[in-house]
């Protein structure tokens, strides 16, 4: 029941796998390869827009999904992408160790991949090789780790109920 | 690349120095190229010209919630721009991998704060496909007509602002009138004005009180009757389009390379609406067309709200028509929390009602992507759950934040009052920008 | 010195207003300066570059013909309020003042010192060199060089 | 302590009366909306609700010509230099209400982007509760502070707050204020 444009993908690149999650055409590839099946995408499949770049944490995972022939890393960079023409959507995913978290930038093929790399950079520490203009966008810019990360405390201040005479 | 500090002096830094990306990188003035990680200046190879770099800052009266352009003008050219964000980041997809999927809801509809049936609907339309539950038909109608209802609220939230921004205060006045009716219909429904909570994994929290029908159609006409009032009062005005025909062009092409989608994409003459092409309610019962119009300029994109709005409500009426019968919430026990009356009599109720406000309805491993038509484009919810009752990763794809990226293709060679006029017509919610 | 009366009156009563908003303001008002308030206010950053003294020749040009146009409406104030007594010889005086005036006007115009619209506009409607400062490399990211 | 220069007597009695009064009745709110409470904030200064009934007619956009400061959102960390030098910026007497659960406690944000109640950067005269308030829940807070104005000390400023604070001193202990007609 595999997707024709995921099947089109596995084979132009042999070392990605396709699956199917909740009915959606999903397409785990190498970490090297993102930014070419993206050019490849939208030049030979008329994907036209790229949707989302948005990347996940497994660190402290209960039980996760189990792809044959896919490695599981620590991190995974989900590139959401739309096709206005053939109405379809398809979500490449790629794993990214955790001792280097680099993958090419696609805002060589699609601009708009600008300012979500840059808040992927930020909020995890995956550096996009390529990125113009890579810099943190939502923390400040003297901000020290990646709040997103599952290990990054999550700064949960205690909540202090007793009649507490200062403001504060 | 700073040396390392102790904490008490660093906190008393990050405090009295200033975050703001231009001023660090003027006092650097030589700053390598191959620097991996840049510190984020305005552009990594700016020296100082004579031209002028002002901040049209966080606190701005009119950039919508503390958005920040950096410009670099030339008089009053804008030679560059670039929005600087960030100044409202909430921590919200941390703290949506801490709450449980029931909880889930209170969390992200206070994102897009103008639009929260639509975050509510993403998040549990992403749930539910990971359950893969059926919601019940008079759920999806009610859901449906609060979402149009919703939009046209958040048009009315526009056509505000942007008429101050350019000029016309009293369209403040006059818009905030109707949205006052919208807001009063939703706390009628939902009991809240904003942030309501309403739209829950599963169906709707609550059936709609009597008497609704005649209360939404009021509404239809106070807003029809408004939205004429704006159209005479503005669109045949020379100073309005002085304003704001020809200003602020973009193309089709523009927008589809800075993944831009929503109003913006539609007023470039792109029919582009996921409410027609994936439609996620039934919306292919409803008969409504989408709206677009050619040149893609502020003017188009104010026309092209005023006759959403209009569309919204037609939508809204059908709905009223149309609304099946039925329960308004899944009833499966492990998802659909206990109505309260049935707590006291059975102990299964009570054990159900404790299991699911404590830890939640567990969820089987899985990861998906949901997008809807948000009233600012297309807002997608990318879901990672770990059969716990929590979400790994909750991601929320706002149509603002790639919005914002079409400032600099309209904003390049315009005047400093243009662009207070280009950023009210893209219309960003910073809530959903920064999340 | 009757018919005087209210215009004393009236600059009697403005000095006292001035006056007594300064007492006010020095009496009733905390004094509290400290840095910030002495700093240019940018939207809430604190400002680490002095503001530009220099600014474009545009804001220049205009102000200079503005007064120049100004003046000229003074001078027309007096005159519309005798014009009829001054019959023929007003009104060719002042024609001819005018006219004087309009030929500066004009040339304003066809040089373009008033064309103030966004740069790339002006650029078309103008058939000489536009001014413009010289800037750096734009965007990286696109390939416009530097331009004109 | 009255004035400034003027001494606290009967004779200026009077006179700090009618500047109480002409304080408590044109208070300029500066727009410093973040988050979802600025909608409810622009929804209580609009037609319906209309904040000009209590002389707080515009929004004044620069810190310079307003004296309310509504903090009416969520305050990230990125946001709090910037607040505090707004505030810095602010004409003196100044007065800050905290609208929202968000500004005066971090609300449901208890992470680390958000500043765990504005109280730790600028001190705050009146807490308004709700998510978002609604309108006349700021307006309550509003009135709150308008009796503040009017029946606290002009000038002294609170030393109790933990930022050494800009407040009213109520030269008693607080107590709840009623309402006046």
């Amino acid at each position: 029941m595999t997707d024709e444009v995921a099947t089109a993908v596995v084979e132009r690149f042999p070392g990605s796998i396709a699956a199917d999650s909740h009915g959606q055409a999903v397409v785990y590839v190498d970490r090297a390869a993102l930014a070419d099946v993206a050019r490849y995408l939208r030049d030979e499949e008329q994907f036209t827009m790229l949707a989302d770049v948005t990347a996940v944490d497994h660190l402290l995972d209960g039980s996760r999904i189990e792809i044959d022939g896919v490695t599981p890393e620590r991190f995974e960079i989900v590139a959401n992408f739309l096709s206005h023409a053939r109405n379809r959507r398809v979500r490449i995913i790629c794993e990214v160790p955790e001792h280097e978290p680099t993958v090419p930038s696609l805002t060589g093929v699609y601009r708009g991949a600008n300012f979500p790399e840059r808040e992927t950079f930020d909020l995890y520490g995956i550096t996009f090789d390529g990125h113009p203009d890579l810099a943190r966008i939502l923390m400040p810019d003297d901000w020290k780790g990646h709040p997103l990360r599952k290990d990054d405390p999550s700064a949960r201040v205690p909540v202090t109920f007793k009649g507490d005479p200062s403001p504060r | 690349m700073s040396d390392v500090r102790d904490p008490k002096e660093e906190e008393e830094l990050r405090l009295e120095r200033q975050t703001d990306e231009g001023a660090q990188e003027l006092r650097r003035p030589t700053r390598t190229r191959e620097v991996v990680i840049a510190g984020g200046g305005m552009w990594p190879e700016d020296e100082l010209g004579d031209t002028m770099i002002i901040n049209m800052g966080p606190q701005h009266p009119s950039t919508h919630g503390v958005l920040r352009l950096m410009m670099e003008l030339d008089g009053e050219d804008v030679l560059r721009i670039k929005p600087v964000v960030g100044y409202l980041h909430t921590g919200m997809e941390k703290t949506g991998e801490e709450l449980t999927y029931v909880q889930g809801c209170t969390n992200v509809t206070r994102m897009d704060y103008a639009a929260p049936f639509s975050n509510e609907l993403v998040y549990s339309l992403a749930v539910e496909k990971l359950l893969d539950v059926e919601v019940p038909p008079r759920a999806q109608w009610i859901r449906m007509m609060l979402c149009e209802l919703n939009r046209m609220s958040s048009h009315l939230l526009f056509q505000a602002t942007n008429g101050m921004d350019i000029g016309a205060v009293s369209m403040m006045l006059y818009g905030w009138r109707e949205r006052e009716e919208c807001l009063r219909l939703f706390e009628f429904i939902t009991g809240l004005r904003m942030n309501h909570n309403y739209i829950r994994v599963g169906g709707v929290a609550a059936d709609l009180p009597d008497g609704w029908e005649q209360r939404v159609l009021d509404v239809c006409d106070v807003v029809a009757a408004g939205v004429a009032e704006y159209d005479e009062l503005l669109t045949q005005n020379p100073i309005w389009r002085e304003r704001t025909v020809g200003v602020g062009v973009i193309t089709t092409e523009e927008c589809l390379e800075r993944s831009i989608t929503g109003p913006i994409l539609r007023s470039t003459g792109f029919a582009w609406d996921l409410r027609k092409s994936q439609p996620y309610l039934p919306y292919d019962e409803i008969d409504f067309d989408v709206v677009y119009t050619e040149n893609g300029d502020v003017f188009d994109r104010y026309r092209l709200r005023l006759q959403e709005i209009t569309e919204s409500a037609k939508i809204v009426r059908q709905c009223v028509e149309k609304m099946p019968a039925g329960d308004f919430r899944v009833q499966d026990k492990k998802v659909t929390p206990p109505p309260r009356a049935r707590i006291d009599e059975s102990m299964e109720a009570l054990i159900h009602h404790f299991k699911l406000f404590t830890e939640g309805f567990r969820v089987a491993p899985g990861e998906t992507y949901v997008a809807i038509e948000s009233p600012r484009g297309e807002i997608g919810c990318y879901m990672v759950s770990d059969g716990s009752g929590k979400p790994v990763r909750m991601h929320i794809r706002g149509p603002s934040f790639y919005n914002l990226q079409a400032i600099d293709a309209m904003g390049t060679d315009s005047l400093v009052a243009d662009a207070v006029a280009i950023v009210s017509s893209i219309d960003p919610i910073m809530g959903e920008v920064d999340r | 010195m009757a018919d005087y009366l209210p215009i004393l009156v009236m600059a009697g009563l403005v000095v006292a207003f001035v006056f007594f908003s300064f007492v006010a303001s020095q009496l009733l008002a905390p004094q509290r300066p400290n840095a910030a308030k002495q700093a240019p206010y940018e939207c809430g950053i604190v400002p680490e570059q002095e503001p530009a003294e220099r600014f474009p020749v545009k804001f220049y040009l205009v102000a200079m013909s503005f007064i120049v146009l100004d003046v000229e409406i003074v001078f027309l104030y007096p005159f519309s309020t005798v014009y009829r007594s001054l019959a023929l010889f007003g009104l060719v005086a002042m024609a001819v003042f005018v006219l004087v005036l309009l030929i500066p006007f004009a040339y304003l115009l066809s040089v373009g010192a008033l064309e103030w619209g966004p740069i790339k506009d002006v650029i078309q409607r103008m058939p000489g060199e536009v001014l413009r400062t010289k800037h750096a490399v734009l965007d990286p990211t696109t390939e416009e060089s530097e331009a004109a | 302590m009255g004035l400034d220069q003027v001494p606290h007597n009967f004779v200026t009695a009077r006179l700090e009366d009618v500047v109480r009064w002409g304080r408590r009745n044109s208070v300029f709110p500066a727009t410093f909306g973040l988050a979802c409470c600025a909608l409810e904030m622009m929804a209580t200064g609009a037609a319906h609700y209309d904040l000009a009934r209590f002389g707080m007619e515009v929004f004044r956009a620069s810190p310079r010509q307003a004296d309310l400061m509504i903090v009416a959102g969520r305050v990230s960390q990125k946001m709090a230099p910037v607040l505090r030098q707004v505030y810095d910026q602010m004409v003196e007497p100044k007065w800050v209400i905290s609208m929202g659960v968000c500004a005066s406690s971090g609300g449901m944000f208890n992470n680390y982007a958000i500043v765990q109640g504005v109280d730790q950067i600028v001190p705050v005269d009146v807490y308004v509760p709700g998510c978002p308030p609604g309108p006349e829940t700021l307006m309550h807070g509003i009135l709150t502070l308008h009796e503040q104005i009017r029946t606290g000390e002009l000038l002294r400023r609170r030393e109790g707050s933990p930022t050494g604070g800009a407040g009213i001193d109520l030269g008693r202990e607080p107590v709840p204020v009623e309402l006046s007609s």
